[in-house]
């Protein structure tokens, strides 16, 4: 089980901010894989993955990433902030 | 060395002077504070900050440490808000004190061009016509490649 | 657009809080501060600056003309004192207000590279060995080649 | 009648702050020498030139600069402020 975090529009096209999710995937881009197959809003968050960053354990990686041993692993939009 | 993500406003003023007084050991502070703007148009209701607690402080003090590995630092602060702010309301600040001015110019900058590309916060602006996110400028990216 | 030379300490925090406040026009604030270190060997008694009155404002009054001319500034603020101060004491403080970050920052950068090398102050040294005018350095000199 | 500055060290070593001189010299640099032949506390004080900066009318220049119409000329070290 990998807990699965969303942020700012992805979130908001998602439908909610966090999620427990059973896979087999071993990278990011795998888990990508499985959740655009469950739904259309999934689809549609992960349209196109060069909008979006990821963080695996709190660290900002790439959708190459391995998911061996992960416990989280978050998606969002570049950030904004300062 | 103090990074500090929180809701409630911060004093500037109380900050800076906490951070700079009675210094001798580093001639020069240099602070940067980033406050909402009026839109173009004038019309910005508020301004919400979201961001990804945990990560958020261990980004930060990533960054920091790094500015410290760089610089001669004596001390550095980054205060960052989340939550519902309106125009005019300050943001964001970051300090930094050293020996050199060269060294506190150059760390405050390199802090902010991190902080903004590789710190979790994402900014949605509200005004009478909706809600947006804010995209994130490919000069702020770019900024990056000057360290 | 203030400048001010004067004796008397000035309020750091107080001064940053005015500048900064409501500032909704400019969404990028960077102040640098010039405080009195105390020497390598630890036995700074005081610090005096000598300035030339009527030189001094004039030559500030162009540095900061200087400075709005080339970038985007909404406000700017120059503090210098003159007199005896100690170790830890505040010499003296630039403030900038800009829509953009890299103008602050580099406005900033600019006011003290001139102030340092061509507003008419001295400063000098007393310690228990004696009083020392403090030597220009060739890189305040060259810091200028940048601009 | 032009009156004559001195500050920091400079002052220190001719020993006064400011006085009024009575000169025929059309350059700083012609002032100059008239001051250096006076007395040795002069001749001390501008023994390097390139130890020294001069403002006319207070604003910085050069010992090459004309002193027709200048009411005052200040000698003094390289600016150590900020």
């Amino acid at each position: 089980m990998i807990d699965v975090l969303y942020f700012a529009w992805v979130r908001e096209r998602i439908g909610l901010p966090k999620e427990q999710v059973e896979t087999n995937a071993t990278t990011v881009g795998e888990l990508v894989e499985e959740l655009k197959a469950r739904e259309e809003r999934y689809e549609a968050a992960f349209a196109d993955l060069s909008a979006l960053r990821v963080a695996v354990d709190q660290d900002l990686t790439d959708f190459d990433a391995p998911l061996a041993g992960v416990r989280e692993v978050a998606f969002f939009p570049p950030m904004t902030g300062g | 060395m103090t990074v500090r993500v929180q809701e409630a406003p911060f004093d500037l003023g109380a900050e800076t002077n906490a951070f700079a007084t009675g210094r001798s050991d580093a001639g020069a502070v240099v602070t940067f504070t980033g406050i909402v703007r009026d839109l173009a148009r004038g019309d910005l209701d508020r301004m919400v900050i979201e961001h990804y607690p945990g990560m958020t402080e261990r980004a930060l003090e990533k960054i920091e440490a790094d500015a410290r590995a760089r610089w001669d630092l004596r001390d550095c602060l980054i205060i960052h808000r989340y939550g519902a702010m309106g125009p005019g309301d300050m943001i964001m600040m970051v300090a930094t004190a050293s020996p050199h001015r060269a060294d506190a110019f150059q760390a405050a900058e390199f802090l902010m061009d991190y902080l903004k590309s590789r710190a979790p916060f994402w900014k949605k602006e509200i005004t009478s016509d909706g809600a947006e996110w804010v995209a994130s400028k490919a000069e702020d990216e770019d900024a990056l490649g000057r360290w």
